[in-house]
């Protein structure tokens, strides 16, 4: 019975259409917060029908849905999904479940508008991820854009108008050039299917200027250094929802742009080009772990050890072709792409679970500085205990979802050359410090004023809020083979197109 | 003999038209405007095109060219600031024009155009543009005649000042004293300007 | 004998005028006004010019339709004309400048 | 079995889960009968285990589940139990047994009460983890694990500011080791293709054959890289120079975690670890060179801080970090067995002096000032008594556990020819002298000489109850007894198969030739120099601090250069938080200010954006409201045109 | 020899001349008096005529002595404009009213101008263009003018009718000399003439500059701009709407009939010119917009930056180009129709609303055309999933598919840039708070139809495709 439902129509389209009811019903009516929770938790329902009938032994698109769209361009709504992008639905059905969750008292002020905002942004997410079409995938690539930017402009804080246009504008300048990038494979190969991209031979010259097309719309995305600067600002500014959904998915769509278009598209330029790219993750480790040691803002800090956790994505995505020359056993670059995939998954929720709970403490205090906090496990012990649960999976620890990316990609690093491998790891200790530093400044030590004082701990709301994400870190860290199995045979489909040769 | 009218025509044609855009005075700069509508009739006419000379001069000299110095002294334009700036941008004016000009010429010089007129046209210039007007051309005709009626009513609806309409009242009429009818209008004169080149 | 060259010479050279005229003037905007007659003139002639040595009678016609048309435009021209002049009460060039940017 | 070993790790973790979770709601007994209770069952089926390993002579090796699958490549959680294992198992629920009992004593009044048996048994839980593994992803994990709950125990009391700035300090230092770990098994499984000890123990020959380029060109073995690295990782954790910084300042924690974690079982976890990876070790002399002059230099110069100390927890700590260099020089020296077994007896003599520390710490109403004690053998007999067989055993006293192992491994480094191992021996001898100087220095202090204590409005000094004392008597009793079964244990052949030492260097085999028992053992030992240094140390101590206890004072200022080099602690503090602490901060500040906010954002994306307002604004004069200006533009327009594309 | 014409194709033109007659003579017998019967008179004249456009659809030829065209691509732009000026009328009338403009001359000079779009879409002689653009330019200088006491309606109009008739006697120019190389004024002979002669490339690429110049002109391509912002602003806004909207329609018949249709042999002359226009025009036009607080005079700028795109299909010279030139151009005019409609819907008596400041907070106040006015912004920013993005897609497309990367490059680029100016607008709708208090004037006809307009755009952005097929069919 599931197979025969359009799920991904539905996961795109429910929230979608549900949001616009929400938008229209008004901030006023007594149950616009329930129906906007029961649509985000059907959807999330839904998207574990996809899990439940996933077939993971094959990297075949499933749940294959095509109807003409654009014929006078051949463009089809042609959807489906394989192990890369299935999870990454999930995550997104969480996470706006988890965002609906948490605006249902701290919003006060158009709270229909929010809600639909983030519902349709859901939508448009989910239709990210499962679109095979490049027209189809880039129209909703770009749209997510419009909500994004509106959350962030009418509830973020006072510099909101800056963020909000830079993070706009910024990703706008990257995404163009894939359009004239996609328009140009659909130029040689005469089909917008993405699939057909894959398929169509480049010479070495056309796969530069395609990855480096690419590169420039997904590294803005995930945020690379340099393009990386809209992040923390849009982050500061962002209201709690807002920031979970930047950081939960929108920057996972780069990853997931460089594994369905960069690297099966042009793997020659890739292999060429990757040290370049290799490079940049590995400044955003280094680099930014430093910067982010020197924030001062709660938010800002999350924010930039985001990039840093994502340069664990790019540096596991690019460097498979350095260990396809290097190693004997071969699983290395298996290990590389599941683990910058385990690295996405993880981060989101991570991610998450960390703005939530900057969000909790925003709520009661109306400030994001380190400063104006202190002891705050005093007055907020729950809280604290989860706090310092999340902080630790955003360093790493071991048995938490944070550590099995990064343990995946610097233990395929080291098998493409020991130095990236080396400076991939200083995360251990550089993510550590910001970390726990900020952990210490603002949980530990005595109450360290009278609005820390007055705290209370967090409600039955936010309780559960934090412990769903807790258990899902948890349990992705102990166990992690439910999550990798799904993806297997895409990657070694990913890993046979990367290895061929398209010239 | 042909080719010494030409150039003489040429060249007051030119000159006219050199000084329509460099005397001051509008209504002088008009009568150079009619003295370059003379002299093209005229080249025209060597062209075989009668009746559109005729109609030039008719048209344009009667018509046009009046409506222009009517307009002219009407608006009663003092002149004396009217010559400031015109020389600063002359040099790059100049340059520029100049390159188009030997830009022009030399496609237009090309071999292809050095021919002579093919002697085909044996009716008269006037019965063939009457013939192909009411035929061929009837559809431009009919639109011409819509422009010029789009014309009277833009110029109407731009100038007329009066919205109220006339009607005719006898008695008004009679009863009408001098005071009521005649206003002794002065149209300002144009403000004297600064120099406010840019 | 006069080839087809010479009189479209001419025209390209009474264009060449006018459209200096047009942009070297800044006094008056009737100036302005003869100019583009002058302009129309120079494309005249090279229908007539074109239309004589084809013996193509649809130059001709064309500058008859030209002629109706250029004095439609001197009328709409000059009634722009004096409606500006009634606001700003100068018709100097270089006063009309207030919309720019 | 294999439901045994299951159970004995999962006794304590759910242990930990009710006393965490549902502390408030169970109130304190139930939390520390449960916790107690889970590490009791551990400890009860841990011996079980030890004798199955042990005297039965079984082997246990097998996967619990699949982790993650990856190509080929398959990680696995499971659980490999021989002797070593088995030990350790022994060792670790022992000690915290005895640590759990004596906190219902020693955390009494504390507010966190649950919450404290929940961590040291999820401690438990953790550290069993580590040694019971098989393969390095799970020892990482418990690796990682026990730093964490170290992190939260060295901070447990969170309002007091250098508890919280020792538990960051402490993790952060791990974190560097664990950094050299981490990518000590990347390289593992990059040369052997797996992360399951038995696999990669047997490729280990392979990958002594192979080199790696690191600079430049000069070729590396893979081993000797592999080893290094993972030896890192045990620096950090074993607290060696120059990764120790932060052991002492994890004194900041409860007492018991000092006893249990900082010094009986976590901390030894790297000298575990490298025994574990003996196979690969000893394949790679550089490496073994590395980590005896490591093990030395902790061991002689730790020691020598202990002598300027008056917190009483922080002598202790520095002798563990003296005697963590022991265990590391035997290691270095590859006598695996002799380390393992100093580890033994040090966790419960250790363990015996933190703990004592601790019940004189109680008493004094949480004074850990040596200066503020003095004369408490009256008031505190069973405290002083374990004290005492505590401190023999630690300076090695013939008889006393310490004895056995340290002059084992005192023996091995005379015996062993690798390289640095003339310095490593003369640091161990020196060691020796310092250690009994220290001891004694303390024990006198604490217990001998005048009450220097501030008496609390007249009561005296008193033993705290049972639940204090009797885990002092229950470890008293090991750190005398343990000692005797060196023969097994060292010289025997006790590890098996769990041990490899290659032939060259088994200078333990060598020894063991000429071991003939116990009571010859001691007999040697009573010729040979280290008891006579430490005789000799037991003697300054008594003259300094009992016989002319002014004459400290006068050393202080005569060697004040010394006495403020040992003060500083050598600058090792003031070094890494000018240079490491502040210096990333101040990069940290400089990269944001100057490559985020100024290059990138202000110059690139701001100044972009402020380039294109410039030009708009520029542009925007072109439209200049002039007619003739238009009309220019125009003509321009057709210059162009006809001037680019005529032709 | 002469042939009768078929009258019946024309039918459209006659039947909208006759109501302009009709419209003529009442506003000449009633004056101000029976002003809403003349703008009733205008709806239904257009109105009839599109009925009659619809009616003929299909029946295709030419006549009037290969004068006059009726095909596809003119019955789809005739349908185009006479819905798009019935708009611009409808929205027009509360403005008018307010500023007593509302006179009869206005329709009169609109429906004659709507009759000189009618005219150019279906010319198929240089002689009929030029007419047709001749009555459509001189009504548009008129109502420009019409605000006679303003003084910048009146300097916008003087400004707009001397460069208009420059542009106008370049274009003869142009025409003369494709005249004189090939003998011939209509189209299809032309294009013959061109395919059977070798003859001089040269001269008649020169022709085609002064052509190219003409067109460009009537778009508003830089560097024949310059006239645009200063009308745009100048003229009052309902007029600005009537000059924004339908005249485009008319000129991309134009550059059409002339260089896709007459010259189509020599598109690799025209090509590079128009990409020049092309490129200058999407980047003056989307940097210059952002130095603008006046709405009037971004939008201005913001149409010679969608000239630049739109002119990119029509520079690749294939007929999918054409095609998506002429979804652009019809894109175009609807989101164009939607801003200024908004413009109009906000101002009142007295009030402008011409000021991006005017729109501060308007989400507050207005919610729903907030989202409308966001909706088109976005869409004239080409952010799909609004109509806006596939009029960019197409475009970019036509002239990726001709290897023009260059050109797509800086169309995507420029449009970075163009999309802040647009953002800003949503901006100060969103994000702001409100400074003034005011409540809505216009009809709600009005209302709905611009609501209607907006979520077109919409619309089209969700399905696309029916628009697209039939601007492909057209070139098909």
């Amino acid at each position: 019975m599931l197979a025969e439902l359009p799920l991904l129509s539905l996961v795109i389209w429910l929230p979608i259409i549900g949001g616009l009811l929400v938008l229209f019903t008004g901030d006023q009516k007594p149950f616009l917060k329930p129906v906007a929770l029961a649509i985000a938790a059907l959807t999330m329902l839904l998207s574990f029908c996809l899990y439940a009938g996933f077939d993971v032994s094959t990297h075949e698109m499933q749940f294959v849905e095509k109807t003409p769209w654009i014929e006078t361009f051949n463009v089809f709504y042609h959807l489906g999904v394989d192990g890369f992008s299935m999870p990454l639905i999930i995550l997104t059905t969480i996470s706006t479940l988890l965002v609906v969750v948490a605006a249902w008292e701290v919003i006060q002020h158009r709270l229909s508008q929010y809600l639909a905002a983030f519902l349709i942004m859901e939508g448009l997410m989910n239709a990210v991820f499962s679109s095979l079409d490049a027209v189809l995938f880039y129209v909703f690539f770009e749209a997510m854009l419009i909500p994004l930017f509106l959350v962030i402009g009418i509830w973020g804080g006072p510099n909101r108008v800056y963020a909000t246009l830079k993070f706009f504008l910024y990703t706008f300048f990257g995404s163009v050039f894939l359009l004239v990038a996609l328009l140009y494979l659909r130029h040689v190969s005469d089909s917008f299917a993405i699939l057909d991209f894959h398929a169509v031979g480049l010479s070495l010259n056309e796969q530069t200027w395609l990855l480096l097309a690419f590169l420039i719309a997904f590294a803005v995305k995930v945020p690379m250094w340099p393009v990386h600067t809209w992040l923390p600002d849009a982050h500061v500014e962002a209201p709690t929802g807002g920031s979970v959904i930047l950081a939960a998915i929108t920057l996972k769509i780069g990853g997931y742009g460089f594994l369905r278009f960069a690297l099966p598209i042009a793997p020659d330029a890739s292999m060429v080009l990757d040290w370049f790219i290799i490079t940049l993750s590995l400044i955003a480790v280094v680099y930014i772990g430093f910067v982010a040691l020197a924030q001062t803002d709660l938010k800002k800090l999350i924010a930039y050890s985001s990039i840093a956790h994502m340069g664990f994505v790019t540096l596991g995505l690019f460097i498979i072709f350095d260990i396809f020359a290097n190693a004997s056993t071969g699983s290395g670059a298996v290990l590389a792409i599941e683990g910058a995939m385990v690295q996405m998954i993880s981060h989101g929720f991570i991610s998450a679970a960390m703005f939530l709970a900057v969000g909790v403490l925003y709520d009661r205090m109306h400030t994001r500085e380190i400063s104006a906090y202190g002891g705050v496990v005093n007055t907020m012990p729950v809280f604290a205990g989860f706090a310092v649960f999340f902080a630790m999976a955003n360093a790493g620890l071991p048995g938490t979802s944070g550590f099995v990316g990064e343990f995946m990609v610097i233990l395929a690093a080291f098998q493409a050359n020991f130095w990236f491998a080396f400076l991939a790891a200083t995360t251990l200790i550089l993510g550590a410090a910001y970390t726990l530093w900020m952990v210490k400044r603002v949980f530990f030590g005595e109450v360290a004023n009278n609005e820390v004082k007055a705290l209370t701990d967090v409600n039955r709301r936010e309780f559960w809020m934090l412990a769903s994400l807790a258990v899902i870190v948890l349990l992705l860290g102990v166990w992690p083979e439910p999550l990798v199995n799904v993806m297997h045979a895409s990657v070694e489909h990913l890993l046979t197109q990367v290895s061929q040769s398209k010239l | 003999m042909e080719k010494l009218i030409f150039y003489f025509f040429a060249a007051i044609l030119l000159f006219a038209a050199t000084m329509v855009i460099t005397v001051r005075n509008p209504v002088r700069a008009a009568l150079f405007l009619v003295l370059a509508f003379f002299t093209s009739a005229a080249i025209w006419l060597m062209l075989h095109a009668e009746f559109l000379a005729i109609s030039l001069v008719l048209v344009y000299v009667g018509a046009v060219l009046v409506l222009f110095l009517f307009v002219v002294m009407m608006l009663d334009i003092d002149l004396a600031p009217l010559k400031e700036g015109f020389t600063r941008y002359l040099p790059l004016g100049i340059v520029v024009a100049a390159l188009i000009v030997v830009e022009m010429i030399t496609v237009l010089n090309a071999p292809q155009f050095d021919v002579v007129p093919v002697e085909s046209m044996e009716e008269s210039n006037t019965k063939m543009l009457g013939r192909l007007l009411y035929t061929v051309y009837v559809y431009p005709f009919e639109i011409a005649s819509v422009i010029l009626t789009v014309a009277i009513v833009a110029a109407i609806t731009l100038t007329l000042r009066e919205h109220k309409r006339k009607l005719q009242d006898v008695g008004k009429q009679v009863a009408v004293r001098r005071e009521d009818r005649v206003r002794l209008v002065n149209l300002r004169r144009e403000k004297a300007k600064g120099d406010e080149t840019p | 004998m006069i080839v087809l060259s010479d009189y479209l010479i001419l025209a390209a050279l009474l264009f060449s005028l006018s459209l200096a005229g047009i942009f070297l003037n800044r006094k008056n905007i009737i100036i302005l006004l003869m100019c583009i007659e002058l302009m129309l003139l120079a494309v005249n002639l090279n229908f007539i010019a074109f239309s004589h040595f084809s013996g193509d009678p649809g130059g001709q016609v064309f500058v008859f339709f030209i002629l109706t048309v250029a004095a439609a435009e001197a009328a709409i021209g000059l009634a722009i004309l004096v409606v500006l002049f009634r606001n700003l009460s100068t018709i100097n060039v270089a006063d009309i400048k207030s919309l720019k940017g | 079995m294999k439901a045994v070993l299951i159970a004995i790790v999962l006794a304590p973790l759910i242990g930990s889960i009710i006393a965490g979770f549902f502390g408030k709601s169970i109130g304190r007994s139930w939390s520390h009968r449960v916790t107690i209770g889970g590490v009791a069952i551990a400890f009860l089926m841990s011996l079980w285990v030890f004798k199955q390993v042990v005297v039965d002579g079984a082997y246990f090796n097998e996967t619990i589940y699949t982790w993650l699958q990856a190509g080929t490549l398959t990680l696995e959680v499971g659980f490999m139990v021989d002797s070593l294992t088995a030990v350790m198992m022994a060792v670790v629920t022992f000690v915290s047994l005895m640590v759990h009992i004596y906190t219902i004593g020693y955390m009494h009044d504390d507010d966190g009460y649950s919450r404290f048996f929940s961590y040291i048994a999820l401690f438990t839980f953790s550290m069993l983890m580590l040694v019971m593994s098989n393969n390095f992803l799970q020892l990482f994990f418990g690796w990682e694990a026990v730093g964490l709950v170290s992190y939260l125990l060295i901070g447990f009391w969170y309002k007091k500011p250098t508890a919280i700035y020792a538990n960051l300090k402490a993790f952060l230092v791990n974190r560097v080791g664990d950094f050299g770990f981490l990518l000590g098994i990347a390289a593992v499984l990059m040369y052997a293709g797996s992360l399951d000890y038995i696999q990669v123990f047997t490729q280990a020959p392979a990958m002594a054959e192979k080199t790696i380029v690191l600079f430049g060109d000069t070729a590396w073995s893979v081993i000797t890289v592999t080893c290094i690295l993972l030896f890192i990782g045990a620096m950090g954790k074993s607290a060696q120079v120059p990764l120790h910084v932060w052991l002492p300042d994890s004194m900041e924690g409860p007492t018991p975690i000092s006893a249990l974690i900082h010094a009986a079982t976590m901390v030894t976890a790297g000298i575990f670890m490298v025994a574990r990876m003996s196979p690969l070790f000893e394949l790679s002399e550089t490496a073994l060179s590395f980590v005896l002059v490591i093990g030395s230099v902790t061991a002689l110069f730790m020691g020598l801080l202990g002598l300027v100390q008056n917190d009483i927890k922080r002598v202790v700590a520095y002798s563990t970090l003296s005697q963590l260099g022991y265990m590391t020089v035997a290691l270095g020296v590859s006598a695996y067995a002799a380390g393992v077994f100093h580890l033994l007896t040090h966790a419960f003599f250790k363990a015996l002096l933190f703990l004592a520390a601790g019940s004189v710490i109680i008493a004094l109403h949480h004074e850990q000032d040596m200066r503020k004690m003095g004369g408490l053998r009256k008031y505190m007999p069973i405290t002083y008594w374990t004290s005492l067989i505590g401190t023999l055993a630690l300076i090695g006293f013939p008889g006393f556990s310490g004895f056995f192992s340290k002059d084992a491994i005192i023996e091995a480094v005379h015996a062993s020819t690798i390289a640095g191992s003339d310095f490593a021996y003369f640091a161990v001898l020196v060691g020796v002298f310092i250690t009994a100087l220290y001891s004694f220095r303390l024990l006198f202090m604490v217990f001998h000489g005048r009450d220097r204590f501030d008496s609390h409005g007249g009561h005296n000094p008193h033993e705290p109850g049972w639940v204090v004392t009797v885990p002092l008597i229950l470890l008293a009793i090991p750190s005398v007894l343990a000692g005797y079964f060196i023969g097994d244990v060292v010289f025997g052949s006790f590890f098996g198969n769990a041990i490899f030492v290659a032939g060259p260097h088994d200078v333990l085999g060598e020894l063991g030739s000429h071991y003939h028992g116990v009571v010859s053992f001691m007999l040697h030992g009573l010729q040979a120099p280290p008891f006579w240094l430490a005789m000799a140390g037991v003697a300054t101590a008594w003259y300094l601090y009992i016989y002319r206890p002014d004459i400290p004072g006068v050393l202080k200022v005569r060697l004040r250069g010394l006495h403020s080099l040992l003060e500083n602690k050598y600058g090792f503090d003031d070094f890494n938080d000018k240079v490491f602490a502040a210096g990333s901060r101040g990069l940290g500040g400089l990269l944001w200010r100057v490559g985020d906010r100024f290059l990138i954002d202000g110059a690139v994306v701001n100044g972009s954006a402020k380039t294109v307002g410039w030009l708009a604004r520029l542009v925007r004069h072109v439209q200049s409201g002039y007619l003739y200006h238009y009309a220019f533009a125009m003509i321009v327009g057709v210059w162009l045109l006809l001037t680019l594309y005529v032709g | 020899m002469f042939q009768v014409p078929n009258m019946l194709f024309a039918l459209p033109e006659m039947v909208l001349l006759t109501m302009a007659c009709v419209i003529l003579l009442v506003v000449a017998f009633t004056g101000a008096r029976k002003i809403e019967w003349v703008y009733g008179l205008s709806q239904l004249s257009l109105a009839l005529t599109l009925l009659v456009v619809l009616w003929s659809l299909g029946d295709w030829g030419l006549t009037f002595s290969d004068t006059y065209i009726k095909d596809a691509l003119s019955d789809l732009l005739k349908v185009f404009i006479c819905v798009v000026n019935m708009l611009v009328l409808l929205y027009s009338v509360n403005y008018l009213k307010a500023r007593q403009l509302m006179q009869g001359e206005f329709f009169v000079l609109a429906v004659f101008s709507t009759l000189g779009m009618l005219i150019m879409v279906s010319a198929y002689h240089m002689l009929t263009l030029y007419l047709g653009l001749e009555l459509m330019s001189l009504c548009l200088y008129a109502m420009v003018a019409m605000q006679r006491d303003s003084a910048v309606a009146t300097e916008a109009a003087m400004k707009y009718f001397i460069l208009g008739s420059i542009a106008s006697g370049m274009l003869l120019y142009g025409m003369s000399i494709i005249y004189g190389v090939t003998g011939s004024l209509a189209i299809n002979e032309i294009a013959l003439a061109i395919a059977n002669t070798d003859g001089n490339e040269t001269i008649l690429s020169f022709g085609i500059v002064f052509l190219v110049i003409g067109i460009g002109f009537k778009f508003g391509a830089v560097p024949f701009h310059m006239w645009l912002p200063d009308v745009y602003h100048g003229a009052p806004t309902a007029m600005t709407l009537f000059i924004a909207a339908a005249p485009k329609i008319a000129a991309f018949a134009m550059i059409i009939r002339l260089l896709a249709e007459g010259l189509i042999d020599l598109q690799n002359h025209w090509q590079d010119m128009l990409v020049m226009l092309a490129v200058l025009s999407m980047i003056l036009g989307n940097v210059v917009a952002i130095a603008q607080s006046n709405l009037k005079r971004m939008l201005a700028y913001s149409t010679i930056s969608h000239v630049g795109f739109l002119l990119m299909g029509v520079l690749s010279g294939t007929e999918e180009g054409f095609a998506a030139s002429l979804f652009y151009t019809l894109i175009y005019a609807l989101m164009t129709l939607g801003a200024f409609g908004m413009i109009l819907l906000l101002s009142r008596q007295g009030f402008e609303a011409e000021n991006i400041d005017d729109f501060k907070g308007l989400s507050e106040r207005e919610p729903w055309f907030a989202l409308m006015m966001m909706i088109l912004m976005f869409s004239m920013a080409g952010i799909p999933p609004l109509a806006g993005f596939y009029a960019k897609l197409s475009v970019i497309k036509a002239v990726i598919d001709v290897d023009l990367l260059m050109v797509a490059l800086v169309a995507v680029v420029t449009s970075v840039i163009g999309a802040y100016y647009y953002l800003r607008i949503i901006k100060v709708m969103y994000f702001d708070k409100p400074v003034v208090e005011h409540k809505l004037e216009a009809s709600s006809s009005m209302q709905i139809m611009l609501s209607a307009n907006a979520l077109m755009v919409l619309g089209l952005g969700i399905v696309p495709g029916i628009l697209m097929k039939l601007c492909t069919i057209v070139f098909a």
